[in-house]
């Protein structure tokens, strides 16, 4: 999926618990997330600690769709 | 063997003989659903000591399955892991569909249950 | 290690009052046979048939087939570690009574498979319905635990097929081909010019019902090591592996490993084979890391330029066959795959538990979830109930006429994953 | 034997691009290309009817158009339905593959279509249905048409299909059994040597394999942009109102987040069958992060989010269908004015 929006032409961010998976699917922008049943939260923080970590997660997708990259990128800490 | 392990099974023989030395969880259900929370658990960080699909008797001819998987719940899902676990899932319900399990006589099961069972133990000693 | 290896054509089999061969028949004594091998309290009976091509009978299920062969110079004696002493075999003459197989059947466990179909459409899918078969009928004492059922049927058809083979002991044999394999440093200076080949032979480890033996050693506990390729031809591994009957190593086939063959068929001329590395397939995933990285050393070690890789089994099997090939592949040497797929009834499925983009270059022995419909025979040999099991079971469904919808893994040897026959699968 | 042929509004004769808006219409006996086909076919079998729809008509009314074309192909009662051939015309393909499909699997008539190999419709149908392989344009008529018509009579008197090189379509992706000519150790030895000698083997199992896709710019002014969320991971409203599947995701869900700010238990869960959906079920935006998304819309910190999000199930879906629907949802997401794309899965 992520491969055909990117060839269509859109900018698109893959945020993914599993980089190497994200890899072979042919994503070029990469964000790992925390795990697989819930990778943009952490059942075992506070509300407010999970939406911080969520928060501080889809910022770094942000950086990534506005950073050019040559071929895949992951975009850690 | 160093690491500590969690042996997830639905065979009575493998709760039975591990239970007095690992953490056992016992799955009342198929084998599908042995491999489902095995799934669970290494999504959750676990590792896969065992390959899930051990032994040539195809996952929709017995209904038995014992695997064992690590204690600890590593910070990152094992790349390794997840691979077998997924493509053990995804060939076991080809294979269900293709041709369901039968009810087989008791005796066909116990045959089942002792080839499980020594398999799993033979590869944790 | 040099073998010559002299093949007596047999072209037909008849009990008589002494075993002997005699213009290319083999005359069997029956009750010096079941003497033989009757000596394990194990067994409370024992009976011998003969099934020749051609005929409507069906052998079900079986267990192993075995090749009777005999020492007759050199080191040591057939089947090294069970029936003869540990010496080192693969040199000098060995004898074979081509054209025959011992045959066990035994219903070890409830599930038991395992056909061979010696007329009709089952017979195409496997190779021994072209050899004339003494089938060994083995039953068991009361509640004897299975791997002492097992082993105790096992020993039976190495003792038969040894004791048949000595029948060919002082007859000159119709055929003689000699395989030579030298020290590593000689073997490699021989042909300095030629792209020097090793092959991975991966054996069935995985533990009861599942095992290979390497001179009377469990394979599962071995480091990968290698071993000369005359040594098979003696009988060095033998099989204890009982489920998978399509893509199973009978022990007929490991004594006859056609890559082997085939390899130095090529030796000298194309490549320099320089022997075998044996390696197996275990269930623990430590165990696996530890074969395929050890293989790969090993591989490196003995300096091939490339290999060919074959596997045994199932699921747990290809993730084993991936590793070695990745590992292989990594150190610069080229390999070549043989496998069989699980493809689905329909062919439509993916076929590997696991695959690697490194796996360029594969031989395929076929989809053994292919349909077939079994005829009824006249006569079945063994346990005609394993029969209803399978037929109900799940990889057949029994018909109306008798006949049985069957997926080809039934079949021994249907889809040999050392290449033994000529199945194969392409996409359409 | 009767043939129904299905074309578009370019090969009907009726116009191009400014008549891709028409709707199926049937004619009696042969137009366009049927000609071709009426020498191939050599008298064995006939034309009754040719079915002509644009192509827009077509992408923009699928099930509509559909069902009227299924209608008409009834009444002519025909042994083999015959679409395209479509070259390479994506919509054109995508349409001749959508409705052959649908007539083999809606009234058991035998189909056959013919594309250029990159037609996105190859891809899509070459699993369901024999996909003559053409030439990328109607300079390959001739050739294309005679493979068709034969592969069309084959069909039709039910006889034997051969292998894809022998017949000349796509690759169905069908494992077939055969004995070969040599045994397999042979095979294994004579493929070693080429693969040594670097000569061309042929693999008789090809492992997957994967493509990859050049990174498109990036966002240039990230406080005015369009952003879309699309996720694998099988979030949906509670109910699941499209039924996506848990496994195997046979479709994708378009489900509209206008006024929504959290996603919580009570409205949204996971489809996902893939992954223990307790965490999702609980909090989705867990897997689809629409609260954050709304507080960097309100700090101006993005343009906007995008009204609609897209979901599915990425646990077995065969790479065909994640194509498919990866390569709709972009077109949906263009024509909205999307400039960027954060796709989640688990």
């Amino acid at each position: 999926m992520v491969k055909e929006i990117e060839r269509a032409g859109l900018p698109v961010v893959h945020m993914c618990t599993i980089v190497p998976i994200s890899k072979t699917v042919g994503a070029n922008r990469i964000v790992p997330t925390v795990a697989i049943p819930h990778p943009l939260g952490n059942p075992n923080l506070s509300r407010a600690e999970e939406k911080a970590l969520r928060r501080k997660l889809v910022e770094r997708a942000l950086k990534a769709l506005q950073t050019p990259v040559g071929d895949q990128t992951v975009f850690e800490e | 063997m160093i690491e500590k392990i969690i042996i997830v099974t639905n065979n009575v023989l493998s709760d039975t003989s591990f239970r007095g030395n690992h953490r056992v969880d016992f799955i009342e259900g198929s084998l599908l659903d042995v491999l489902i929370k095995v799934r669970d658990y290494i999504h959750l960080g676990h590792r896969l000591m065992t390959h899930p699909l051990m032994g040539s008797i195809k996952p929709n001819q017995t209904p038995y399955k014992t695997v064992a998987i690590t204690l600890k719940a590593y910070e990152s899902v094992d790349l390794n892991s997840l691979i077998l676990i997924e493509n053990s899932i995804e060939i076991t319900l080809k294979l269900l569909n293709n041709k369901p399990p039968r009810n087989w006589p008791e005796e066909v099961l116990e045959d089942y249950r002792a080839v499980d069972f020594e398999l799993i133990k033979n590869a944790l000693n | 290690m040099r073998l010559e290896l002299g093949k007596i054509y047999i072209k037909d089999v008849q009990f008589a009052s002494e075993t002997r061969v005699e213009n290319g028949t083999l005359f069997i004594n029956r009750e010096e046979l079941l003497k033989e091998i009757g000596e394990d309290e194990r067994l409370k009976h024992i009976d011998v048939e003969i099934a020749k091509p051609g005929e409507e009978v069906r052998i079900i299920p079986v267990k192993d087939v075995i090749e009777p062969r005999v020492k007759v110079e050199g080191n040591g004696g057939i089947f090294p570690g069970f029936i003869s002493k540990v010496d080192t075999v693969g040199s000098g003459r060995t004898h074979v009574l081509k054209g025959t197989a011992v045959v066990t059947t035994g219903r070890i466990v409830g599930f038991q498979e395992g056909i061979i179909d010696m007329a009709g459409e089952g017979a195409k899918y496997t190779p021994f319905s072209k050899t004339n078969n003494i089938v060994i009928i083995c039953e068991p004492v009361d509640d004897l635990p299975q791997h002492e059922h097992e082993e105790a049927v096992r020993i039976a058809g190495y003792k038969a097929a040894a004791y048949l083979g000595k029948a060919g002991k002082d007859i000159s044999p119709d055929e003689v081909k000699v395989y030579e394999t030298l020290p590593l440093l000689e073997q490699v200076k021989q042909y300095p010019e030629l792209p020097r080949v090793i092959y991975v032979y991966m054996l069935q480890s995985q533990g009861l019902l599942h095992d290979t033996y390497v001179y009377g050693v469990d394979a599962k506990k071995i480091i990968p090591t290698f071993i000369y390729p005359t040594e098979v031809f003696d009988g060095a591994i033998v099989s204890g592996n009982c489920v998978s009957a399509c893509d199973k190593n009978p022990t007929y086939v490991h004594m006859n490993n056609p890559i082997i063959e085939d390899l130095y068929e090529r030796h000298g001329k194309d490549i320099n084979f320089l022997g075998c590395v044996i390696t197996n397939e275990n269930v623990y995933l430590a165990d696996k890391e530890r074969s395929s990285n050890y293989t790969a050393k090993l591989v490196e070690f003995l300096g091939a330029d490339a290999v060919i890789i074959s596997e045994e089994g199932f699921g747990n099997p290809d993730a084993d066959l991936v590793m070695n090939c990745n590992r292989i592949e990594e150190k610069g040497i080229k390999t070549v795959l043989l496998t069989d797929e699980y493809a689905g009834r329909d062919g439509a499925s993916q076929s590997l538990a696991d695959s690697t983009p490194r796996g360029d270059a594969v031989i395929t022995a076929g989809n053994a979830n292919q349909i077939v419909i079994l005829p009824p025979m006249k006569k079945v040999i063994g346990h005609p109930n394993a029969a209803d099991i399978i037929a109900g079971g799940f990889a057949g469904s029994l018909m109306a006429d008798g006949s049985i919808e069957a997926e080809i893994q039934v079949i021994t040897g249907a889809t040999s994953e050392v290449g033994f026959g000529y199945l194969t699968t392409k996409t359409f | 034997m009767r043939i129904v042929h299905y074309i578009n509004q370019f090969f009907g004769q009726i116009g191009g691009e400014e008549k891709a808006h028409i709707p199926p219409q049937i004619r009696e006996g042969i137009v366009g290309p049927g000609m071709a086909f009426k020498q191939a076919l050599r008298g064995e079998a006939e034309i009754v009817a040719t079915i002509i729809c644009g192509d827009s008509y077509f992408a923009e009314n699928e099930a509509k158009a559909k069902a009227e074309i299924l209608n008409m192909v009834k009444k002519y009662y025909p042994d083999i339905f015959i679409a395209g051939p479509a070259f390479n015309a994506g919509r054109y393909g995508i349409a001749c593959g959508t409705i052959a499909k649908a007539v083999k699997d809606e009234l058991g008539i035998p189909v056959v279509t013919g594309m250029y190999v990159e037609n996105p419709g190859v891809e899509m149908f070459r699993r369901d249905i024999y996909i003559i392989s053409t030439k990328n344009s109607a300079a390959g008529m001739r050739d294309a048409v005679l493979k068709m018509a034969a592969m069309a009579l084959k069909l039709a008197k039910g006889e034997r299909i051969g292998s894809p090189a022998d017949e000349g379509y796509v690759e169905r992706g069908i494992r077939v059994n055969y004995f070969a000519g040599e045994r397999g150790s042979k095979r294994a030895v004579d493929m070693l040597i080429k693969k040594i000698k670097g000569e061309a083997f042929l693999t008789e199992f090809k492992m997957p394999e994967f493509d990859r896709v050049i990174p498109n710019p990036p966002v240039q002014d990230i406080t005015k942009a369009k952003i879309a969320l699309v996720t694998s991971g099988g979030i949906v409203p509670k109910g699941n109102p499209d039924r996506i599947e848990a496994s195997s995701a046979s479709k994708y869900g378009e489900y509209d987040i206008e006024g929504v700010f959290d996603l919580t238990g009570e409205t949204f869960e996971t489809a996902h069958g893939g992954y223990d959906p307790v965490y999702a079920n609980m909090d989705a935006d867990r897997v689809l992060p629409v609260d954050v998304l709304r507080d960097l819309e309100m700090e101006g910190r993005i343009g906007s989010l995008h009204r609609y999000y897209y979901a599915t199930v990425g646990n077995g879906t065969s790479v065909a269908n994640a194509k498919r629907f990866g390569a709709e949802i972009a077109k949906k997401l263009l024509l909205d004015g999307v400039n960027a794309v954060i796709l989640t899965s688990t």
